[in-house]
């Protein structure tokens, strides 16, 4: 128990995890760029899904808007957590 | 007497009945060997074909048989069973530990059920042993929690039993061969959409089910019930009750579209309410909706295909799920905490636990080379692939394009949630200056094992593969399910649903909140309901009659100034004048029945 | 009542007249109006009589409980006994045939007469007992809640 | 042994009277009980040769004459699929009954009154045997008073625990008395009808006066009609169908122990045979529901008892009303049963009428057990008794589940064929009825059990398991209760019988 609290981000170790996670999404996105997605729909006429680029975007607008959604229903649902225990 | 004779689910039932006769590490052998000896018997009938009967009610019952789903499903739990006993042997809950073998066996019957009724019982030995599993979690709602889930469960099996009824008896005015017979139904009715009572049955069955699969309105009861169970107890809570009633869709509802919107939105609302948890079993559970929407949805579309993956994506979500709520019920048992708010930084005294949590939330949102990878996809292909063909007949299909961008979505968020929410605010966040080992060697070594699986089927799909139902499609998918295209696409919609979590981390705050559900319904306003609107209103009533009671001529006897001992015998006796009053008004009624009926 | 000398001389002319029509309509039962069931009412009321005047106890000191309790059984048994002594010379249950196998027509009266005598000494033992049961000592009565209210609750 | 083969069908009625009229005399102390015990036994032997032989017959019936008059002018007692079933039902639960009534008896009347208990005892054996057996419609009333009249008074026995067991039977005498009546001026207004009152006979006679009511000149429409409205009223009364089942309750609650089993699993169900008989074999089913609709009535009262039966049992506190309440709620099932008149409904009633006797004979059973160690049947003195009490409780829970009708017991039998009695014959509206009766059955039986494993006591008593005289007789009927929830194919084969019987299908 001799370790401090620390904050993530103040030891060199958890800064290395950062960058690497960094490092990571750009690859990502690096490699994506080069790899030919064909449109799930194309019959459909919808080829939106073929951009370049697209899945690391929809992941990170999903991302927030699940987030968000969550949050603004939270916002009327929140109740303590002893709510039916009170009865 | 051969081993193909033994149904499988005896062979646990008989186990429930051993194990409490044995002690220490003869118990410990035990109750290891016995699911693998079921796993055995299993393949067995399974390799036999296995048939018995036996005669009911002048129909006939088939409590062994192989449906085309059963091998993958009959596997998956007895593997389950033994690596949640290798889990919780170093505590010692008997009964919970009886109980889970008689869950066990319950789901194995299911698995192997040829007839309706078969099913039905096996189905309601879960729901007790199930409950009981629930009571013996010791958690300070356990007892509540258990009590609502057996009242689901048991409205639900009245639905099932109800629907049963009607398909059999319809049968039998229709003169089926096999009226118990319990198959695709789907087939047999044409016309879904339209809710008649010739198709009551049917929808009442499916009901039943749904009940347990945790479709809406009823999903509340998983995250309800699952937390309230021991460490262990929640672990096999998790595997059963939600996929058996996969399983039994998959046998009778495979293709009906419903299933597809349930899905959808159980998908959904595991994300959403599963983002605003914060006890981290809670949480899994609303992923375990979230997973079972993806299976539902699998079964809507109804291909081959994606019953398949309907079917794979059961068998590595018990592994993964189990895994994940060993992880976190090891966590608990060690720090004794179960809100993410009072946990962080246990990293760097737990890496096992740790390594075996990442190892279970990325298997959970279908990371590539884990075995939700090699399952989920097969999902994701078919409603491509159905689509398309619906296309090309000119059939109207845009539900599954809109089905299918909702599912990659729902597969970002539960990365978001299920895996990275959940790693990053038990091992890392700001350290809650706990220290806790890991667990002792049996709890490490069933996470060990179960992450090695889910590893394994990631890597090798192959052998997941030849045990689905419609193995050519298998193994065909298997041929591109490594294309670089689908890695891509989970790559990157993975990483950047993670980036998303990190960047909204200020709003994701965690205070000690539950979010209400529709369970609302029937845990507060029913009962406040009754008691501040019904009850008075009842008691009432009971007044009034009371009073009217008291009014009646036949009253009066007791104030009469008779002699005191006749008046004493007399007693109650105007208690009689109300039943004589029916009397009268029954002759009533039934001369007017009588006399007037007729002659209208 | 019984200190009223008309009520005790009026029972007591009354009482052997009601014996002997009681024991005249026993006789004429199985031919005319009458029969076991009146004849053992009659007896009844000549002793219910007897007891109203002078007491239940001194009545039941003339004919004692066991033995009207007794007899309640006894006439049934009688009754009984005619029929299940048919079954058992192999007629059917009360087929008074039995008793003069060689005679059937013959032997009915007879059967009828026994089953008769049977029926009275029921009636009287089970009117006798009737009125015991009325007259013997009542119970001291407790005030135990007699209505059921008690019983019932809304829900939990 | 010819002899009695050929007698059975009398001695099966005559054989418990003549004993209780001894029992009365000579059964003091200990002798009482072994004089109803062996006559009881030797019942139950009768009336499984008397069911043997019925179904060795071609014509399914067999007859006996009494005092060799032939019918209609003497009393014809005949036996049938049916009413062997019934007689098979009394006569072992009437058996298992005595067997367990030795101590609980001895410990709930006084030692003096105990020859008459078990006189009384016999008595109604008796009547419940006769009203099942005979086939004279006067004749079925005076059983009728036997076994009512030996009833008031076994109820009257339980003051010496409570004494509202004396008001429950004051109430039970007045409104069996006018059920009885009723019955009786039904069978006179028949009587003046057909001058007949022997029940084949009667319906025989019925037939050209039911011919002539489409005539210009009917023949005793009045009459016959208002004739049978009594009937059907007195008898609901005897098998206390919603709404007249008001006698029910406090009388089950108050009497003895073992009377509230005899009483629960036997005499309603022989007021429900002696319904069946009445609509089927003396109206005619075809009239009765064709043209009279008894089968509306008769279906609102049952729909009506299985819910309000079913709710009144939810509120109980005293574990006995409970079940008393649970058992209008059964009777409900069994009159709809018969009210649907096609074979799955009556096969469904008569299987119930078994089960349901097994069962509920069993929980009674389980419950004097109850009261014999804990001194009260309340639902605070089963609190935790399920550790103290393993197997009967366990035997409670199991019958528990019968009521509900969970699968593997024999509620689920009966159940299964009377939804699909209804659903042939496009009443959904009942089935759900069924349905849901069985969910409220649910929360009444969980009310007790949850008592039972989870209640915690405040009080210790120190109470041990039940003697085996008392276990061993609640053991075979809940057993046999799950025994033939398994195996039903007896059951539904002597309730298929009966059913075939009544609708006049020839084997």
């Amino acid at each position: 128990m001799s370790d401090e609290p620390k904050t993530p981000g103040t030891s060199n170790r958890v800064l290395i995890a950062w960058l690497v996670g960094a490092a990571v999404l750009v690859a990502i996105v690096a490699v994506d760029y080069t790899v030919h997605h064909h449109a799930h729909f194309a019959a459909d006429g919808i080829d939106v899904d073929a951009m370049p680029e697209f899945f690391p975007v929809f992941g990170l607008v999903c991302g927030f808007v699940l987030v968000l959604i969550s949050k603004t229903l939270s916002i009327a649902l929140k109740r303590k957590d002893t709510f039916y225990a009170d009865d | 007497m051969q081993m193909t004779d033994l149904p499988p689910a005896a062979v646990l039932f008989a186990g429930a009945l051993l194990l409490p006769l044995f002690k220490g590490k003869w118990r410990f052998a035990v109750a290891l060997a016995l699911p693998l000896l079921a796993l055995a018997d299993s393949w067995a009938v399974i390799t036999e074909g296995g048939a018995s009967f036996i005669p009911f009610m002048g129909m006939t019952l088939q409590p062994v048989h192989v449906h085309a789903a059963t091998p993958v499903f009959a596997t998956i739990f007895c593997i389950m069973l033994a690596g949640g006993v290798l889990f919780s042997m170093n505590d010692d809950r008997r009964v919970e530990l009886t109980a889970a073998f008689v869950y066990a066996g319950g789901a194995l019957g299911v698995a192997f059920a040829g007839d309706l009724v078969t099913m039905f019982v096996f189905w309601e030995v879960m729901t007790l042993g199930s409950t009981i599993i629930i009571w013996s979690g010791r958690q300070n709602d356990s007892y509540g929690a258990g009590l609502r889930y057996f009242g689901m469960h048991a409205l639900g099996g009245v639905a099932l039993l109800m629907g049963i009824i009607i398909v059999v008896t319809q049968r039998l005015h229709e003169g089926a061969a096999d009226p118990l017979a319990f198959g695709h139904f789907s087939a047999m009715v044409d016309g879904w959409s339209h809710l008649g009572w010739d198709n009551a049955g049917m929808w009442l069955i499916l009901v039943g089910m749904l009940v347990n699969a945790g479709a809406p309105p009823f999903s509340s009861w998983i995250p309800d019930a699952y937390p309230e169970g021991s460490t262990s107890g929640t672990v096999f809570l998790s595997a059963f009750t939600t996929k058996t009633a996969v399983f039994t869709l998959l046998v009778a509802f495979a293709g009906v579209e419903v299933l597809i919107y349930l899905g959808v939105y159980m998908a959904i609302y595991g994300v959403v309410y599963g983002v605003n948890a914060n006890n981290m079993r809670r949480l899994l559970c609303y992923s375990l909706v979230n997973q079972v929407g993806f299976m539902l949805i699998g079964i809507g579309v109804g291909t081959k295909l994606s019953i398949d993956g309907a079917a794979a994506h059961a068998f590595a979500h018990i592994v993964y799920k189990a895994l994940l709520l060993m992880a976190t019920g090891s966590v608990l048992a060690m720090t004794g905490k179960f809100r993410l708010g009072e946990l962080g930084g246990l990293y760097r005294t737990m890496p096992v636990t740790m390594w075996c949590l990442i190892i279970g939330g990325l298997s959970i949102s279908g990371f590539p080379l884990t075995s939700g990878f090699t399952s989920k996809s097969m999902v994701v292909q078919a409603i491509v692939d159905e689509s398309s063909r619906m296309a090309a007949l000119g059939e109207p299909h845009t539900y599954l394009i809109v089905t299918w961008f909702l599912f990659q979505a729902a597969t970002a968020g539960v990365f978001l949630d299920a895996c990275v929410k959940l790693t990053w605010f038990i091992f890392f966040q700001k350290d809650s200056g706990l220290r806790p080992p890991d667990p002792p060697w049996n709890m490490k070594a069933a996470m060990i094992a179960f992450a090695f699986i889910c590893i394994l089927l990631g890597v090798f799909p192959g052998i997941l593969y030849q045990i689905l139902p419609y193995q050519g499609e298998a193994a065909e998918y298997a041929k591109v399910v490594y294309s670089l295209e689908h890695v891509m696409v989970m790559l990157g919609m993975l990483g950047f649903s993670g980036l998303a979590f990190f960047l909204l981390l200020p709003i994701l705050k965690r205070g000690s909140y539950i979010h209400l559900d529709i369970d609302w319904i029937w845990r507060r306003f029913i009962p406040r309901f009754w008691k501040e609107v019904l009850l008075p209103l009842l008691q009432q009533l009971d007044n009034a009659q009371k009073a009217i009671l008291e009014s009646l001529p036949g009253r009066g006897m007791r104030d009469a100034n008779l002699p005191p001992p006749i008046a004493r015998r007399m007693g109650n006796m105007w208690a009689v004048s109300v039943p004589v009053f029916l009397i009268v008004l029954m002759l009533l009624v039934y001369l007017v029945v009588y006399f007037v009926i007729p002659t209208l | 009542m019984k200190d009223n000398p008309i009520m005790r001389l009026a029972v007591r002319w009354n009482i052997p007249f009601m014996l002997i029509f009681a024991l005249y309509t026993q006789a004429h039962g199985e031919l005319g109006p009458g029969g076991g069931f009146q004849s053992g009412v009659i007896v009844a009321a000549a002793f219910i009589l007897y007891g109203l005047v002078f007491g239940g106890a001194e009545m039941r000191r003339v004919v004692p409980r066991w033995f009207t309790d007794l007899l309640g059984a006894v006439g049934v048994l009688i009754y009984a006994g005619a029929g299940v002594y048919a079954m058992a010379m192999g007629y059917e249950f009360l087929d008074h045939a039995a008793l003069m196998p060689s005679n059937p027509g013959g032997a009915e009266p007879w059967g009828m007469t026994i089953v008769e005598y049977g029926v009275g000494i029921t009636v009287f033992g089970v009117m006798m007992t009737i009125f015991n049961e009325i007259t013997e000592g009542t119970n001291p009565e407790d005030n135990e809640p007699t209505d059921d209210s008690a019983d019932t609750e809304y829900g939990s | 042994m010819e002899l009695i083969r050929h007698n059975l069908p009398a001695l099966i009625v005559v054989t418990p009277l003549v004993i209780g009229l001894l029992t009365s005399i000579i059964g003091r102390r200990g002798l009482g009980w072994w004089m109803a015990m062996g006559t009881t036994a030797a019942g139950l032997a009768m009336s499984v040769q008397l069911l043997v032989d019925v179904l060795a017959q071609g014509d399914r019936t067999v007859e006996y004459l009494m005092g060799n008059w032939p019918v209609p002018f003497g009393i014809g007692y005949s036996v049938d699929p049916l009413n062997a079933t019934v007689l098979l039902i009394v006569s072992l639960l009437g058996a298992v009954i005595t067997l367990y009534a030795r101590k609980s008896v001895a410990s709930e009347v006084p030692a003096g009154k105990l020859n008459f208990f078990y006189a009384l005892w016999l008595f109604c054996i008796t009547g419940l045997l006769g009203i099942t057996i005979t086939g004279d419609a006067f004749n079925l009333y005076v059983l009728l008073e036997i076994s009512s009249l030996s009833t008031y008074t076994l109820v009257a026995m339980g003051k010496d625990r409570n004494r509202r067991a004396l008001t429950a039977a004051v109430n039970y005498v007045v409104l069996g008395s006018i059920g009885a009546c009723f019955y009786l001026v039904g069978v006179a207004y028949l009587y003046m009808a057909t001058g007949s009152l022997n029940i084949a006979d009667i319906a025989e006679r019925l037939q050209p006066i039911y011919a002539s009511w489409g005539t210009e000149a009917p023949i005793y429409q009045k009459t016959v009609i208002t004739g049978f409205a009594f009937m059907a009223v007195g008898l609901s009364l005897k098998l206390a169908l919603f709404p007249l089942h008001g006698w029910l309750p406090n009388a089950y609650t108050y009497a003895p122990s073992s009377v509230s089993a005899l009483l629960a699993s036997t005499a309603t169900k022989v007021g429900a045979y002696a319904f069946i008989r009445v609509i089927f074999t003396l109206m005619g089913v075809g009239f009765a529901f064709g043209r009279l609709h008894t089968d509306v009535a008769l279906m609102v009262c049952s729909g009506a008892a299985i819910l309000v039966g079913s709710w009144l049992a939810i509120r109980q506190t005293n574990v006995k009303k409970l079940l008393a309440y649970s058992s209008i709620a059964q009777i409900g099932y069994i009159a709809l049963g018969f009210a649907l008149a096609n074979k799955d409904g009556i096969t469904a009633s008569v299987i119930h009428l078994f089960n349901h006797a097994l069962t509920k004979g069993g929980m009674f059973l389980a419950l004097g057990i109850v009261m014999y160690r804990v001194g009260g049947t309340r639902l605070s003195d089963l609190r935790g008794l399920g550790r103290k009490l393993p197997i009967t409780m366990g035997a409670f829970t199991a019958g528990g589940l019968g009521l509900i009708g969970v699968p593997l017991t024999s509620g689920f039998i009966s159940k299964w064929y009377l939804v699909s009695a209804c659903l042939e014959q496009g009443r959904y509206e009942l089935a759900a009825i069924v349905l849901v009766g069985s969910v409220l059955a649910l929360v009444y039986v969980w009310r007790v059990v949850e008592t039972i494993y989870f209640g915690k006591r405040e009080d210790e008593v120190n109470v041990r398991e039940a003697p085996a005289s008392m276990l061993v007789p609640t053991l075979i009927l809940v057993g046999a209760s799950i025994y033939f929830g398994v195996d039903s194919s007896f059951t539904t084969h002597i309730a298929g019988e009966a059913a075939d019987f009544l609708l006049k299908v020839k084997p």
